[in-house]
């Protein structure tokens, strides 16, 4: 039982703390959202020099070697930045799948060029009706001599308007929502009908149609014990993001009301707004904690009970996150209420985290189903 | 006690709900519906549609327009033009500077602008908040110094809600400096084509443009533009304020959402039901339409009331509306997102959901929930925030 | 749209506040409740005289002739003073039953001796396993000749301990909670086997056996919507007390903020406390606002409409009363956790109040499976 | 970064969890597991086996019977202790008056004292609040006038928790009336059967009878009897404040009631099902576990950070712990609230429960579910109010 960094951890936060601060100013940010791409090539490089682009890879594929805790750093110092760039699409999601998922080969041939920043990946999952069940998967996949050709369409794909390749569920066999025949695929994006768009929070996503694609590599026939690994490590990603972005929330909250004069003092004088102010604190302990502890069970081999964690984190984090979010708006007045003032873009991000792979009512369901949180 | 409408008052209804769903376009109410925002040319539209039967402005003077309606009518009417989506006439002219006008301005001031705000051949916008007077309205500084006839305006305004599209603005400006904080405040009329006037754009977190910041830089206003006698304006903004006692809970706005939720609900599916039949989905819904009923009851609570306060007098307990009131319609837009789901991501512009030809991502109104959960913390925020209600309320219901 | 009272409405408004005024003083109440039975029959010779306990029985019967108002302004005064007679189970229920399941002969030998102060009766109705469901009945009742016999076990018995007569509900056909089948009958409860005791709330109840019991009276062969109708108005009645309780503990805390010092000022002088009394304040008028509405909607002939008007009702005034209960105590401090202070036995009768005939959760779920609330 | 206990930390969890279950007579955790009070001599027949075993006092220094743990060790011993539901070795006794007499006492008060505390030959009470000194604590007007080598004492205490079973109450007097608030506050022993001193019970709303008033009229104390020094109470009343910096959420209480609400959602039956599999019951109910679990890893991150900070400074985190952690014993007390349903209603005076051979009315436990959801309402009020933590937090922790 030990909540210190180890030395290495301590020297990876600082590197990451020192590269948002120096390339995430709001104005800078800005400027980036309003860009072509909507993110920045200069900051992916940088993010590979650091090695962050590999940071919970295998050094063997040119990774840092780090775990859910050097993971963890990266989230929150995100989270407190905002950062756009296809992070989360490329390493966590498609990085988690080919760790999970891939065989020798396959990691071989993917994560050192992701790691180096050459690559760029998304996973290509959900479907219009599947809400936020992993296992609804109707885009099929059939083998074509030692080919598979793949049909359906896909949405929501984080970043799949400027991935390389993308890797792609698809059903082998069986029906919607069984969790059994779903294969993984490896995909060139080059020659896909994509409608790509920007978020709510300023990052992309994508529509996705395959009709008699071509998969360039096959993952896994049996893919779904991969893919819920991959979300649950993924979840804990979002986790520490959010807690990073509305502890930001929370101490730009806590200076405005420190500086903002009304009735001839200043707000944070008034003892209502203190309070509320205190309320916001223990809800982002609160999360912090489940964050923390979704770090450590995320690589938990007992899906069932990692799942449970997880489910328990997102609850805790989006119950935390609405109302830090919604009471860091009302402190501030309208102010926060403008695109040129920070607090409303954490607010959206944090948000948007909520609705990502299940949002609070589903995973309190999830845990209701399972019969406790424990 | 009777809590059941008469007969008169029930036809009432019946010809209003009938004529708002006849006469107002369904182009423009189905905006509102999907909560997309509509333009000026909508606005200008619909409040001459309503104008021209009378129904514009029916709570002012019957001289200028007004209906002499009982708190009743006044409340069904209200009801019924939110439960359509008709966009409500401008609350700048109908609600604030015409009945101002009317009661504090002078005849020249009543015939000259009254009846083109009521027909919106004049759009108003409002110049009251200041960065540094928000919730202390009265901390404002823009000064109105006087010069021979005309006052010399200096200053600036914010949060000034569709000031790019207005032709005049209602300002209030300190014009006795000695005095202090409420004392010294002036109410002045003044056209926004003046020059030394600035209007710059505030984009909010929806992405949308509804506010504005408002520059004066020595702006020459004819001295009889102002309403009323000078330094007397604190009364006329009080009074401005008062006048808006029991809309203020947007009751059939809440209505006209949950029945778009429910549409909607009805149409996605989760799993192998639909969204509407999830139980706890409904619960949270009928959670809402329960506080709902509460609120509306508590609103003709304070309807029935009406009739022994005096016009223009604030009623405390509207304060309790506006709260729970504010807390409905954020709700409803809880529910919208819980709808939507993960459909809430894709973002696009206001322009481009105008007039988009490409099919929308996902549900039907995915594009506007968050925008909407989004623009909507605003509510418990403006004319008042319901930190100040509940100051309000302290002092002067429970006399603290 | 009407929401004054009558002349007549006034004048007995006025009459039952000055009753409760005069013999409800808080040690008095205190000594009522140390007394053997556990209330006054001074006071219930009072209400007789001022016509309250027929308050809503035809003036044939003896009774005011009032409807739903007149009982709603003496729930509202009892709330207030907390009553403690057994008006609710006599009047409310049993007067109730008669009303609606009578026929005009029973009902010219009861309800003018109810309304005249000689004769208690209780329902007893609850069994152990029913929860909140008012069909889940299984003591029987069979037809011996031209008498009935009555078997089984009935459970929190309002009143039941000091009742001259029953009116007892059996099954006479069908299967534990079909809502056909079920009787009403009246049985002398001289004989019977009763366990009283005193409620949280300083009420009383029993548990009532019945062997082999002969009914003395049938109301009827078909009792259940009559007992739906009964609970309707009897929850309407219990909306208003929990009002009037509710609205004193609010108007006690706020004035003992005023008086109460700490830190050199009266405690209502933090505006963290001021808020929180603005709060309990909105929920005590949202509360009253639902009282009204049921008691309009009371008797109300749609049952399904009716319904849906109580559950809503039970629900905000659950609510509301248990956010004003709880935040009385919390801004008085240990005080009011005293039984020597008046606030904790508001805060059990609108406690008490809530489990009756459906707690907040089991009408919320009533109006999930009406679908709507309106 | 490891949230995963040590080998030797799991065996000594196991330990004691084995030596709660069989030293501990079941007769006694049985009243605590299902809300009863228990007594005076259950009170002190659990103390003496556990200290017997060296764990009544493990957190005092070693001389006097401690155990030198660490901050981990001391939160798995307070977890197992209240998941087992046995009785906490009285804290007046071990978390209080100890361990300022173990800091501050002469040494003849360390030898007089000590031991018979640990092992509860003297029961303590706590001699703090005073009807007008509650939350403003300082403002406390009991005096200990010296004369000669006495100190004379005059005033009024209250809600002093079992004051009826105490011999000894340790007590804040004003020493200097000239010194304003905090100075001039002195922390001074007496023996209960002193002269002068009158114990009245107050009845709480649960029906039971905890807490006290206790009167001194001129009541003559040894000068000896005074801790430390004089006028310096104050500092010493920090210290045994600061002293509790994790227990205080009481996280294995909730999670021994959450376990009994389990055991009885699992017997009680609504219509065809049981309450457990009902969906809605097992969502409050694994809402309340995940801030449960919310709240044990916030605990653990104070209790690491334990090592880095000074004896007997209050962590203003902990104040955290006390918020949350009423919260969610009070919510445990709503849970057992709706698994009880409509027999919450029967009351039984404690005694009769206690010693009843008649079956209870409903399901077990019921006879203390209300009363529990009533004096539970009291852990959000004392050890400071939940406002006074959310006012150390904003000072301490927000810099307001």
């Amino acid at each position: 039982m030990d909540f210190d960094l180890t030395d290495d951890q301590r020297l990876l936060k600082d590197s990451v703390d020192r590269l948002v601060a120096d390339t995430y100013g709001f104005d800078h940010r800005r400027a980036i959202l309003a860009s072509a791409e909507g993110w920045s090539r200069d900051n992916w490089a940088r993010l590979a020099d650091l090695g962050l682009l590999g940071v919970n890879f295998a050094e063997e594929h040119a990774g840092f070697g780090g775990g859910p805790v050097e993971t963890m750093l990266v989230a929150e110092a995100f989270g407190r930045a905002l950062v756009v760039e296809p992070y989360f699409a490329t390493v966590v999601l498609a990085g988690g799948l080919l760790r999970h998922a891939g065989n020798a080969a396959q990691q071989a041939a993917y994560l050192p060029r992701i790691a180096g920043g050459e690559l760029l990946m998304a996973f290509a999952h959900h479907e219009r009706h599947a809400r936020y069940d992993l296992s609804s998967v109707t885009t099929s996949a059939v083998q074509a001599g030692d080919e598979w050709e793949i049909n359906g369409e896909k949405s929501l794909v984080l970043h799949g308007d400027c991935a390389d390749k993308l890797i792609v569920s698809a059903r082998i066999s069986g029906g919607n929502r069984d969790a059994g025949g779903i294969g993984l695929f490896v995909v060139d994006a080059g020659c896909l009908q994509r409608r790509g768009y920007s978020t709510q929070d300023g990052l992309r996503a994508a529509e996705i149609s395959f009709s008699g694609v071509k998969a360039e590599a096959m993952l896994s026939l049996d893919g779904f014990p991969a893919i819920a690994r991959t979300i649950d490590e993924a979840t804990a990603f979002l986790c520490a993001e959010a807690v990073g972005a509305m502890a930001e929330m929370h101490a730009i909250t806590v200076d405005y009301m420190k500086t903002r004069k009304q009735f001839g003092r200043a707000i944070g004088e008034f003892q209502v707004l203190q309070h509320r102010a205190v309320d916001m604190l223990v809800q982002v302990e609160l999360a912090r904690s489940m964050a923390l502890y979704a770090t450590m069970m995320a690589s938990d081999d007992d899906s069932a009970e990692r799942g449970r964690a997880i489910s328990a984190a997102k609850v805790q984090v989006g119950r935390s996150g609405k109302m830090v979010g919604e009471e860091a708006i009302q402190l501030h007045g309208g102010m926060a209420m403008t695109m040129e003032y920070k607090v409303g873009h954490y607010f959206k991000r944090v948000t948007m985290i909520e609705k990502l792979f299940g949002d609070t009512e589903a995973h309190l369901q999830r845990l209701v189903a399972a019969g406790t949180a424990f | 006690m009777d809590l059941s409408f008469t007969a008169e008052e029930r036809s009432f209804r019946a010809e209003l709900r009938d004529f708002f769903h006849t006469a107002v376009p369904d182009r423009i109410r189905r905006k509102l519906r999907e909560g997309l925002h509509f333009s000026k040319d909508d606005q200008i539209e619909t409040q001459r549609i309503l104008n021209a039967r009378g129904l514009a402005v029916p709570h002012w003077p019957v001289e200028w327009g007004g209906q002499d309606w009982t708190a009743i009518q006044t409340y069904i009417y209200q009801d019924e033009l939110q439960q359509a989506s008709v966009p409500f006439p401008l609350s700048f002219n109908c609600s604030m500077v015409g009945p101002v006008i009317a009661e504090f301005g002078s005849q020249a001031h009543k015939e000259r602008f009254l009846a083109r705000a009521a027909n919106l051949d004049d759009w108003w916008c409002q110049g009251f908040s200041e960065p540094n007077a928000g919730s202390d309205l009265a901390s404002l500084r823009t000064t109105a110094r006087r010069e021979g006839d005309s006052w010399i305006i200096n200053g600036q305004k914010t949060w000034t809600t569709q000031g790019q599209h207005a032709d005049w603005i209602f300002v209030l400006a300190r014009t006795d400096m000695a005095a202090k904080k409420q004392l010294g405040i002036s109410f002045i009329l003044v056209n926004m084509r003046t020059p030394g006037i600035t209007v710059r754009p505030i984009q909010t977190i929806d992405g949308g443009v509804e506010v504005n910041e408002v520059w004066f830089d020595e702006v020459v206003v004819p001295a009889d533009q102002l309403v009323g006698e000078e330094n007397k304006g604190w009364d006329y903004a009080k009074f401005l304020l008062g006048n808006e006692r029991t809309g203020i809970a947007r009751i059939g706005i809440s209505k006209a959402r949950l029945k778009r939720i429910r549409e909607l609900a009805a149409l996605e599916r989760v799993g192998d039901i639909l969204l509407i039949d999830d139980p706890k989905f409904r619960e949270k819904l009928v959670s809402v339409e329960v506080g709902l009923k509460a609120l509306e009851m508590t609103q003709l609570r304070v309807v029935a009331q009406e009739r022994y306060l005096p016009r223009g007098k604030p009623n405390p307990m509207s304060s309790v509306l506006k709260i729970k009131g504010s807390e409905l319609q954020q709700a409803t837009t809880d529910l919208m997102m819980d709808v939507i789901g993960p459909y809430a991501a894709p973002f696009f512009p206001e322009e481009e959901l105008q007039g988009r030809n490409e099919p929308g991502i996902g549900p039907d109104d995915a594009a506007t929930a968050a925008p909407m959960y989004f623009n909507w913390r605003k509510i418990s925020i403006y004319g008042g925030s319901n930190e100040i209600q509940r100051n309000i309320l302290a002092k002067a219901v429970l006399g603290f």
